[in-house]
């Protein structure tokens, strides 16, 4: 019997196309970045990833670009996208209502080549500010039970814990721009993830690693952050309650 | 060589075009702190021009006195309200007042830190800097 | 000489399994140095996708018990499990769920404060645990910033292993390439844990990240161990059009139906008393069916699929509860759950086959062990249930990097170091892949033979698909699409993407030749011309080992302990 | 000093300066424009002690305020250990030379020095 098989590939007659920029660079190598472009056909529901990745596969092989979960989930495909830092995955050729799509790697972060952009210091800042519950007791002895957390008390935190790590907000901070120390949104975000859940008893020491002259008074609630965020964090909001915290304003 | 760390540098840091409003008030501020210094520290020297007696501080009131000084007094004064201000909405919003309530997020995303409080709250010290200046530029030339 | 480094344990795959493994080693041995190696940085890993729940007995004080769970997976396996394995699961799964809590993990609360339970696909009692519909993503990241913890644990972020390092009987050490600079290392250790996850990228129409390539699986292969069960591939019944991209069972579980175009629950033809909870292989078979029968919708794509119906769940517990999927259904689909019907259509999603290991485990070679989707140690059977698939790679991940510690601490490790290997796995890639020729294009290949898969081994199977799909790919594989055409060293994906579908041929022809010795119908492995389930000939796993011609087709017997197969019926 | 304690000054300072400036921008207000710039006027100010205080205060208080956040933007703009150094040192030390300058102003004014 016949089974319909693959369907993202199939274009129907209702594909249009467009150019796509794609920006080339390998540090070891070349100069400096260059535009190529490619024209691709697209449909309403056609990302910018299918189309990098359409390039990858029929046009050249060597496009070097992060992904994985093509979902918005893993956090791999951020890049900038017509000049602003999107991830590929999570945004549709369709509504950048421009013939012309514009892709370059991620700003504030060294390029490994074309699109794919190193991530170690975002690692290590998102290490530093200790990312974890602190209590005596997080590791469990036999038959206890969970800690006692109502919905409300989730609340406080969850919008934060759904930081994806794609370093979008790192790449849009205007601190970031020109401050390699910076601890970033990203980090800055998490810090108050952990600090805001009801299970955690570390606050003084992440707020004591956060109080450097790179920490978190240099952030200056730009809200870029929050404008490019995927995910909903609110970066900037949870910035800002955390610098409250320090000021005095809460406890 | 160090490595490249392809940072957006200053010019990314001051494009105000791209990330709405909130950029450019951090622009603003920016502009008018460093202004706002420039001229403080020219103040100081120009105050300390009475120490030269009557004479003295005629003449320096001369060098500005005059409608490119006025116009200058008027950029000044416009920078201090913006400042000022935006300045003490800054620190509200620092302080995590008006920033929002941590919420469960729902797409499409709208972040609630970038809400409408802060908005207004940009939006008029920008237009009392405009309406400060306007009525100081009036008070001079009206003389 | 080829670079080198060196650690105790090594860990490759940093998804649930990896990640639960390096935490057990750390805590285990915190003299140790672990590696955790991984061809994506270590949280982009496909387990951030996993979306409806964990599966644990938490609530015995109402009524649930874990001798329920253990039937109802057994059952749910079509009696190819091996008891005693679904047993150990069962059994240590509520304390892990207690402690991801105290790890952080955000689950879903109920008003008093305790964890949140909800209703999966064949469970007689509602327990996946949940974290809104993003359970795998926060237990990544709870494993994830937990780890951070640990000193003694270190990541090889985009490092792609190509095979493993033994000496006959013991295992010594992995290759990999290092993507970002493209060199080519010998990581040396004492212990491995394979945590490569699952392969099902093999299909093109998949639930999985661009990621889940057999590429663990294959290594293992070639190293001399044996696949199991590897002809038993669940497909979801919901994935969304046109993407592929999952729509949980939770939907389902809170209470989501599924309608054909005369707008019927059509699911109470098939499996009455569960209705749209039935386990996955059955409701994905009543969908071809009720497609077959003409009861289907056209998608705008041209392909056939039904709807799914959450619009009387309303808005807010939709945004409560099924946040991670209204996001993608309006984004990807253009669908508002609150709304639309969502078209839906069944989708590769999980392999019960893997590594063959024992119950702890350990494979056939000394030192390595295996855990999560990338082992196959029986759990499963031929059918998983949902949400049981975190629990295994939470509980094994667990049980092999305790075990991998005390394997270190109690041995010495001595022998002469195999370099002539290493030289025969460089000539492999870089002679044989790198620096190989021909003008076919090796994505138009993995297009094809992953359309191939979904075409002729998808929810029903008969003789003749799969001896054609056989053929098809055993042609494809003599086509000469073994170059790579990015000529440069550093971050070549393009490179990474040959060595795939080099490894995509070899499990691919066992998932089929698999599909064809087993001549029954069981679990999710559906026969059109063997419609029942046969005891007496098939009660037993598949075993395939590596030839250079043909793979090595063996069986072994499944491990009863207290439930007799008998019919299967919701 | 701890950044914190260093921004906290900051941001007392605005504050404090918010209300001062506002007496000083007002008084020159109570009279007319041109007039209040008049030396005699001037100068009577001066001698006004509380005036004369406040004064005082409003300079210290900007000039900490203003070169730290000039300090801010420049340790934002590049880093390295000793150019922060510099950059704090030197911020610290014409906040020094500007209280100093405009102190001997107001004090040699106040005490009819001129
Ligand atoms: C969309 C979706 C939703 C799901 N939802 C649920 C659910 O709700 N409940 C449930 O119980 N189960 C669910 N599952 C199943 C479950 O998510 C997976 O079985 C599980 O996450 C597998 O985890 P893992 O640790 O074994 O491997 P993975 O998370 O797949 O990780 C594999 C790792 O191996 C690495 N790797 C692979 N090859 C190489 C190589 N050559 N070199 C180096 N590293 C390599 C990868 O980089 C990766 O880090 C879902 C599955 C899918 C597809
Ligand atoms: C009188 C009311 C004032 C208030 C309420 C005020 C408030 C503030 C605040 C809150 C900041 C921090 C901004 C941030 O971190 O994003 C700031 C920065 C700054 N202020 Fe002021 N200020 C005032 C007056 C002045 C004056 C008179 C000067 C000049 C001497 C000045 C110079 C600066 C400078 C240079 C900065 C750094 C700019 C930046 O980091 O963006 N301020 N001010
Ligand atoms: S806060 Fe948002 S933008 Fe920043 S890394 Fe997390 S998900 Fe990405
Ligand atoms: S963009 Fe940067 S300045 Fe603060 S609010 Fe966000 S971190
Ligand atoms: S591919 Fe995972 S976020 Fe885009």
């Amino acid at each position: 019997m016949a089974q319909v098989s693959s369907t993202s590939n199939e274009q129907s007659s209702t594909a249009k196309s467009i150019t796509l920029k794609i920006s080339r660079y390998n540090p070891e190598h070349d100069e400096s970045s260059q535009f190529m472009e490619f024209n691709v056909k697209y449909e309403k529901w056609t990302t910018v990833l299918e189309a990098i990745l359409d390039v990858k596969k029929h046009f050249d092989h060597s496009v070097a670009v992060r992904y994985s979960c093509r979902q918005a989930t893993c956090g791999s495909c951020g890049m900038i996208i017509n000049g602003k830092p999107r991830l590929a995955c999570f945004t549709k050729i369709s509504e950048l209502d421009s013939d012309v799509v514009t892709v370059e790697p991620m700003n504030n972060f060294p390029v490994i080549r074309d699109l794919a952009v190193k991530f170690e210091k975002l690692f290590d800042s998102h290490q530093k500010i200790k990312p974890y519950l602190i209590r005596d007791d997080t590791e469990l002895v036999s038959d206890e039970k969970e800690f006692l957390q109502t919905p409300e008390e989730v609340e406080q935190y969850i919008q934060f814990a759904n930081c994806i790590k794609c370093g979008l907000c790192n790449s849009a901070c205007p601190t970031m721009a020109t401050d390699s120390s910076f601890v970033g949104p990203q980090a800055l975000a998490q810090a108050y993830r952990y600090v805001a859940d009801s299970r955690d008893k570390g606050k003084d020491s992440r707020l004591k690693i956060i109080d450097d002259s790179h920490g978190i008074w240099r952030c200056h609630f730009a809200g870029s952050c929050s404008q490019v965020c995927p995910k909903g964090v609110d970066p900037a909001m949870g910035i800002q309650l955390l610098r409250g915290y320090m000021l005095g304003f809460r406890s | 060589m160090p490595q490249d760390e392809h940072k957006e540098g200053i010019g990314g840091m001051m494009n105000p075009t791209r990330y709405g409003i909130e950029r450019v008030a951090y622009l603003l501020m920016r502009l008018s702190g460093l202004g706002l210094l420039a001229y403080f520290v020219a103040h100081i020297y120009e105050t300390s021009n009475i120490l030269r007696g009557q004479v003295g501080w005629n003449e320096f009131l001369e060098l500005t006195q005059t409608t490119e000084g006025h116009l200058f007094l008027a950029i000044v004064i416009a920078m201090c309200v913006f400042h000022t201000v935006n300045g003490i909405r800054v620190m509200l919003g620092h302080g995590g007042v008006g920033v929002g309530k941590p919420a469960r997020p729902d797409y499409p995303y709208d972040p609630a830190s970038q809400n409408y409080r802060h908005k207004i709250g940009i939006y008029s010290s920008i237009v009392l800097a405009a309406v400060a200046a306007m009525y100081g530029l009036a008070v001079m030339f009206g003389e | 000489m080829v670079d080198s480094i060196e650690f105790d344990l090594i860990i490759c795959g940093s998804g649930l399994a990896g990640l639960r493994a390096a935490i057990a080693a750390a805590k285990k041995g915190p003299h140790l140095k672990i590696g955790v190696v991984s061809k994506v940085q270590v949280m982009r890993s496909h387990s951030v996708s996993a979306e409806g729940g964990t599966a644990a007995v938490l609530f015995e004080d109402e009524g649930d018990t874990i001798e329920s769970h253990i039937y109802d997976t057994v059952k749910g396996s079509d009696f190819l499990a091996d008891q005693d394995v679904a047993e150990r699961m069962c059994v240590e799964m509520p304390q892990e769920i207690h402690q991801l809590d105290h790890w952080g993990m955000p689950w879903s609360r109920r008003p008093d404060g305790r964890i949140d339970q909800r209703n999966f696909g064949g469970y007689s009692f509602p327990r996946a645990t949940y974290a809104s519909d993003k359970v795998g993503f926060f237990e990544m990241q709870t494993l994830y910033d937990t780890c951070q913890k640990f000193e003694n644990i270190e990541y090889l972020n985009e490092w792609f292993v190509t095979s493993i390092i033994h000496d006959g009987k013991r295992f010594m050490g992995v290759t990999a390439i290092e993507l970002g600079s493209g060199t080519f290392y010998t990581i040396k250790g004492k212990a491995l844990i394979i945590a490569t996850g699952g392969a099902g990228r093999l299909y093109s129409f998949s639930t999985y990240a661009l990621s889940s390539t057999p590429d663990g699986l294959d290594m293992g292969l070639r190293a001399g161990m044996a696949l199991k069960d590897m002809e038993f591939v669940q497909f979801h019944p919901t994935g969304i059009l046109p993407s592929g991209i999952l729509i949980t069972e939770g939907a389902r579980g809170e209470g989501g139906y599924l309608l054909n175009n005369k707008g019927e629950r059509f699911m109470k033809t098939y499996a009455a008393g569960k209705m749209e909870l039935a386990p996955r292989d059955i409701v994905s078979r009543s969908i071809m069916t009720e497609i077959e029968e003409g009861r289907g919708f056209k998608h705008e794509t041209g392909v056939d699929c039904m709807k799914l119906d959450l619009r009387h769940l309303g808005d807010e517990k939709i945004k409560e509860k099924l946040g991670g999927i209204r996001e993608i259904s309006i984004k990807f689909s253009g669908q508002d759950p609150a709304k639309d019907l969502l078209d839906i259509r069944p989708v590769c999603h999980y392999m019960m086959g893997g590594l063959h290991t024992d119950i702890d485990g350990a494979t056939e070679i000394q030192g390595v062990w295996a855990a999560g989707e990338a082992a196959c140690n029986s759990v499963h059977g031929s059918n998983r249930l949902g949400a049981n698939s975190t629990s295994e790679c939470i509980v094994w991940g667990k049980i092999t990097g305790e075990l991998a510690i005390d394997y270190i601490q109690n041995n010495t490790f001595t022998n002469p170091w195999p370099h002539h290997l290493v030289a025969s796995e460089e000539k492999r890639i870089y002679d044989g892949i790198f620096r190989g020729n021909g003008d076919v294009n090796p994505y138009e290949i993995r297009q094809q033979l992953t359309d191939t898969m979904n075409d002729k081994a998808y929810v029903y199977k008969n003789e003749t698909d799969l001896i054609e799909g056989l053929k098809t790919i055993r042609d494809l594989k003599k086509q000469t699409w073994k170059h790579v055409d990015d000529k440069a060293k550093e971050y070549n994906t393009n490179f990474a993407n040959v060595m795939e579908l080099d490894s995509m041929f070899r499990v691919a022809e066992i998932v089929l030749l698999g599909a064809i010795n087993r001549k029954e119908s069981r679990g999710a492995h559906s026969r059109t011309d063997y419609p029942k389930r046969d005891d007496v000939n098939f009660l037993h796993h598949t075993l395939a080992y590596y030839d250079p011609n043909e793979p090595i087709m063996k069986t072994h017997p499944v491990t009863i302990t207290r439930y007799q197969p008998v019919e299967r019926k919701y | 000093m701890r950044e914190s304690t260093i921004m906290k000054i900051h941001y007392g300072t605005a504050l404090a300066a918010v209300a001062l400036v506002a007496v000083h921008i007002l008084m020159r207000l109570t009279q007319n424009f041109a007039e209040s710039l008049e030396y005699e006027s001037v100068l009577a100010n001066y001698k006004f002690i509380p005036y004369a205080i406040m004064l005082e205060l409003i300079l210290i208080l900007l000039a900490v305020h203003g070169f730290n956040g000039l300090r801010v933007i420049l340790i934002e703009l590049k880093q390295g250990r000793i150019y922060e150094k510099a950059v704090s040192y030197g911020c610290l030390a014409a906040m020094i030379g500007l209280i100093a300058y405009g102190s001997r102003t107001i004090i040699m004014t106040n005490m009819g020095l001129v």
